[in-house]
């Protein structure tokens, strides 16, 4: 039997991943896994600093799996009211199913 | 007028140095539309070989050097590093279409040092055969860090101001360790305090040394590529960043020059000295000053300062500043 | 409050990014996200031509968000089209839930 | 038109990557995709026996499209149960919609 | 009878100089399931070093030479690399159950040039004490620019005519366009230029040079491990691979040295030169031609190409290609 | 008396060689909280090539040693790395709040080799002019794969006499040939039989060997940040493993000691040879046998066995076993 649960996606800058997993923690989830990524958005003027023809994989791309969609929407909101203005960024919410609802 | 001659025919021969050789090189590649890559883990790794080779070569000859000859060279530098971020906070910063907060993150890059442009500097004096009391390179910190923190001071300032007017403090401790503690100035302070507590000298001249001038070689490609390719982020930026990236790093220089050569009248600091010393002002950071302002300044538009100084500053302080402060030595000192 | 939205999954070799993100911008779509991947799949034959001992992860996963499923389709329709006769390939849709609809 | 599948996704240690996949294999998925990984969950202690300091990247997060649901839970199982126990990892499914149901 | 002899003593001495000992090691390790691994970014900055390596001393030494005597080498190069494809064209892809584009795709890759087979070469030609025009490694681009181009103009033709037997032309400028982006024309077109336009003698003496050789025994090992791994994908696809495979680049070797004795009579084309023009024709490519292939044959199917190059080409190319151009050109050349 | 002050003497100096310098820099740069990194693709091949520099040299000198010679020590390798293992077997392991397994497991890495902690101390006694043969190194896969063999097979008894008290047997050749696929011994192995079947003296002086100690250095700093990054992880294990820990490096290097002397008895063994025996027992595995453990005794839990040898062991073995087995050769064989 499985079970509903939240991921939340948040793709944005390597340079703030320390600032973002902060939040995740806070906000009491139990775990988060990230990816290195490389992307194009509305901001792709905004330069990363690291070398771009040798750290094209600037940006990251972290998913939380959330017991409550309430903490899902919480770390989405946190994460974008802190961060959004000045660094590139984007979230967003998928249904998923666990097996195991006490690990998360 | 022979000063003039003088310089242009090292600019001419200049092209044909390695280093600048390389950072054209990269450039042309990058126009072309090359695939080649350097891989990141390469880049980082001779990054730290570079900082390492300076910071163990310093803090070896620190060892042995009269620290008091250090003092002097160390205060210009710091007057330096805050001299050119207040210059740009008043010129720079207040320029129409420039936001202020960009300005003085730009004159914070340009403040800041590049490990690489000095790299470079350092192989063209030695193939000139112009010498320096070693402890030179490790004025890098002096210089790095205050117009690194002084900027971010500034800038806050500003835009606590513009909020609420009120007057906020802004904590600068916090400033120096995050700065002390970037790749950056960490591998060149281990290089530092290695090369003055220990003894490194078999490892320094099997592998830190003669590594040197081919990574700088590997490092000045990548540097090339990469000021082609932000040149299109100065495409979205007012145009005084620019004319800015052109004047700074050779005022920059030149400022740095005449307090060196104060320094020489005064404690005898040496002519390759005087020449570094105008190199480390007039160069401006590419590896850890970036990161650091993105940080600490979110709000300053990266493309802004990042464009200005890769684009445009860096190539300007390798390819004219440098001989242009060596032919200003041979003018001046006459070696 | 939360909108749908589509998210397209192109899964292929590292190759043809190119030509797939250029599909991508085409169709209008805000931005994409892309991941180093290695993988298996029914073409596991058809080598990618750089040394696979040193190169294991010479897949991308690419993903975009869309605002409308149409586009989405659209994408993946033109991608299989041009691609995946000849390159290895696979593309999934997803809906998801996004913060900021002016984004996409 | 498109068809449901699900998919589903693994995040465990590099460590036995080799395990999970054959896993996969036998269940008789058509292929699975593999991305690096860092992580933080409830065993943040068990370390992955690779210096930390030089490879953060030491997760795996592994995904395969099945065509039917059964498939998926039964390699979920077989996952959780002969390696959870000892090595760190989640699992969750989501539901996909596949544009090419003879590929899977 | 003293030829064969010669050669085969030479063949079996070979497998102990160090290029050859790399490649079957990494072949045993492979076999055996060893997890040793060489990471991404070592394997490609090995390649541009070599290449660097290659370009630079090239660039060099063509400022001193006389270009007169490059020339008919240059040709012969040229006529080498179209003619491999042609002679596949004719023979490998009119073959039972080859299909004509897959045969097409591995006679340009047989034709084009390997820089680790050609590094090889230059190391054991040095320990023998084998001389040649420094120059001829950089004939590289102009056997392997030649053979690629034609065998994608072929291929090309050969499905738009199977399509619609409309008479569409193909576009050639962009294929060679695209072929000197690839990142291995690249480095060696730069290391040219720089070795040519500039003096990069430190850097080229201190670095690039004695790290040559280490580097070429990295980048043997892990071609060793991939020849290993790959002969799985040989088994897919027709037996002709495996005959092409084995012999093509003996034949493309000789037809090599004799076009490099003609050379020789003509324009004193140095012994090692034509040993070195064997082994450049004797080589396929593993790094640049298969992506550029895959990119322009997209229907040829790569399993068979890279198969047969990698497994099987570059084995016999090296190990038993070497030694015999040695043998005979001193059998021929009596050095 | 005089020991000791000789002993106390060498332990202050030895933190101004570089292998120690590097080790306490990356410490205290972890403690920082530095940002500086080392690519991993830079830590993978500064091992492989510390390997294969050990491996090779080992090869070329094997080929013309006395095998006899050979034989003594290594046998008593092999019974130091089975002797370390059931010596933890009988103590940690059966220690209150150690699980027997977590004991075992530890043990197993304590008596397997580290080859960095190898490499430094041929460094150091290269620099102390102490001479050995040169395939004492070679000794490596002696002591590191009965080690890891023992504990693998002994936490397997143990675990299945808990659970169902039958007697399953444990099957030893599937472990030893994982064990020989790692890709330390890998490399080792390869190196090995390099330097044993092949002529690679020119790629062995003009590239793996002169890049050793530099890349050890790298090494060096990479461990000791390590080293630190992991001691909180020992905060959640049992005291005993600090302990463990500290006393186990000596106590096994001290033994290795005493049978190295008598191997110096009886065949001649050379004073350095009878000091590096004792860091290879004095050594806990860093690379391959984490891993090896993990995969094969699953219940164990890393942070035991882990914490226990990279916070603790390596640097006791470097910092304080490596000055104590030379002063301790000074004393006995008076060179
Ligand atoms: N429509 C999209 N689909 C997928 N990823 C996106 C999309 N838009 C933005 N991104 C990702 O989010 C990052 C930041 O986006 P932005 O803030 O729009 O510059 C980009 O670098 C992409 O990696
Ligand atoms: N069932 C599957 N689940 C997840 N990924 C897959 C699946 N099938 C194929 N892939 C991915 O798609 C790539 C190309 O697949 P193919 O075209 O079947 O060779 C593979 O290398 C995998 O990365
Ligand atoms: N709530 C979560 N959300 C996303 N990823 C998670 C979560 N919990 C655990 N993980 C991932 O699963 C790995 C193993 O988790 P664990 O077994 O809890 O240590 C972690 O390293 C993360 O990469
Ligand atoms: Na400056
Ligand atoms: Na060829
Ligand atoms: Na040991």
């Amino acid at each position: 039997m499985t079970h509903k649960a939240t991921k939340i996606v948040i793709i944005t800058e390597k340079l703030i991943v320390e600032g973002v997993t902060k939040i995740i923690e806070e906000a009491g989830a139990s775990g988060y896994t990230m990816v290195q990524a490389a992307g194009k958005g509305s901001r792709g003027v905004r330069s990363s600093g690291r070398p771009a023809v040798v750290d094209a994989f600037a940006n990251v791309k972290v998913e939380v799996i959330t017991a409550t969609r309430d903490m899902a929407e919480q770390i989405a909101d946190k994460v974008a009211a802190r961060y959004f203005d000045n660094y590139s960024g984007i979230t967003y919410l998928e249904e998923v199913e666990i097996l195991r609802p006490h690990k998360f | 007028m022979e000063l003039l001659v003088d310089f242009l025919t090292r600019f001419v021969t200049q092209f044909q140095t390695p280093a600048l050789a390389f950072l054209v090189g990269g450039m042309a590649l990058a126009a072309f539309g090359s695939k080649l890559e350097i891989p990141d883990a390469i880049y980082k790794f001779a990054v730290f070989m570079l900082l390492m080779r300076i910071g163990i070569n310093g803090g070896m000859e620190i060892r042995e050097a009269n620290l008091m000859e250090m003092l002097l060279p160390a205060v210009f530098s710091a007057v330096l590093g805050c001299g050119i971020v207040f210059l740009g906070r008043i010129t720079l910063a207040n320029l129409p279409g420039v936001k202020v907060e960009d300005g003085i993150a730009t004159a914070g890059l340009f403040g800041a040092v590049s490990a690489s442009t000095l790299a470079a500097a350092m192989v063209i004096l030695e193939e000139e055969g112009v010498v320096y009391e070693a402890w030179v390179p490790a004025l890098y910190p002096f210089m790095d860090i205050p117009a690194l923190v002084l900027a971010i001071v500034l800038a806050n300032i500003y835009l606590n101001r513009k909020k609420d007017g009120a007057n906020t403090r802004v904590k600068i401790w916090p400033i120096i360790t995050e700065s002390l503690r970037g790749s950056a100035l960490s591998a060149l302070l281990l290089g530092l305090a290695l090369g003055l507590l220990t003894r490194p000298d078999r490892v320094f001249e099997g592998f830190y040394d003669p590594l040197f001038r081919g990574l700088l070689s590997v490092l000045m490609l990548i540097m090339g590529m990469e000021a082609y390719t932000r040149l299109n982020e100065l495409r979205k930026v007012a145009h005084w960043y620019v004319v800015y990236g052109v004047a700074a790093p050779l005022v920059h220089g030149l400022m740095a020059f005449g307090l060196g050569y104060i320094a020489h009248l005064v404690t005898g600091f040496s002519p390759g000295g005087v020449i570094l010393l105008a190199v480390l002002a007039g160069s401006s950071s590419d590896i850890s000053g970036p990161p650091t302002l993105r940080a600490a300044i979110p709000t300053a538009n990266p493309s802004s300062y990042i464009g200005s100084s890769t684009s445009i500053g860096t190539p300007v302080a390798i390819a004219v500043g440098i001989p242009l402060y060596i032919a200003l030595g041979q003018a001046v000192f006459g070696f």
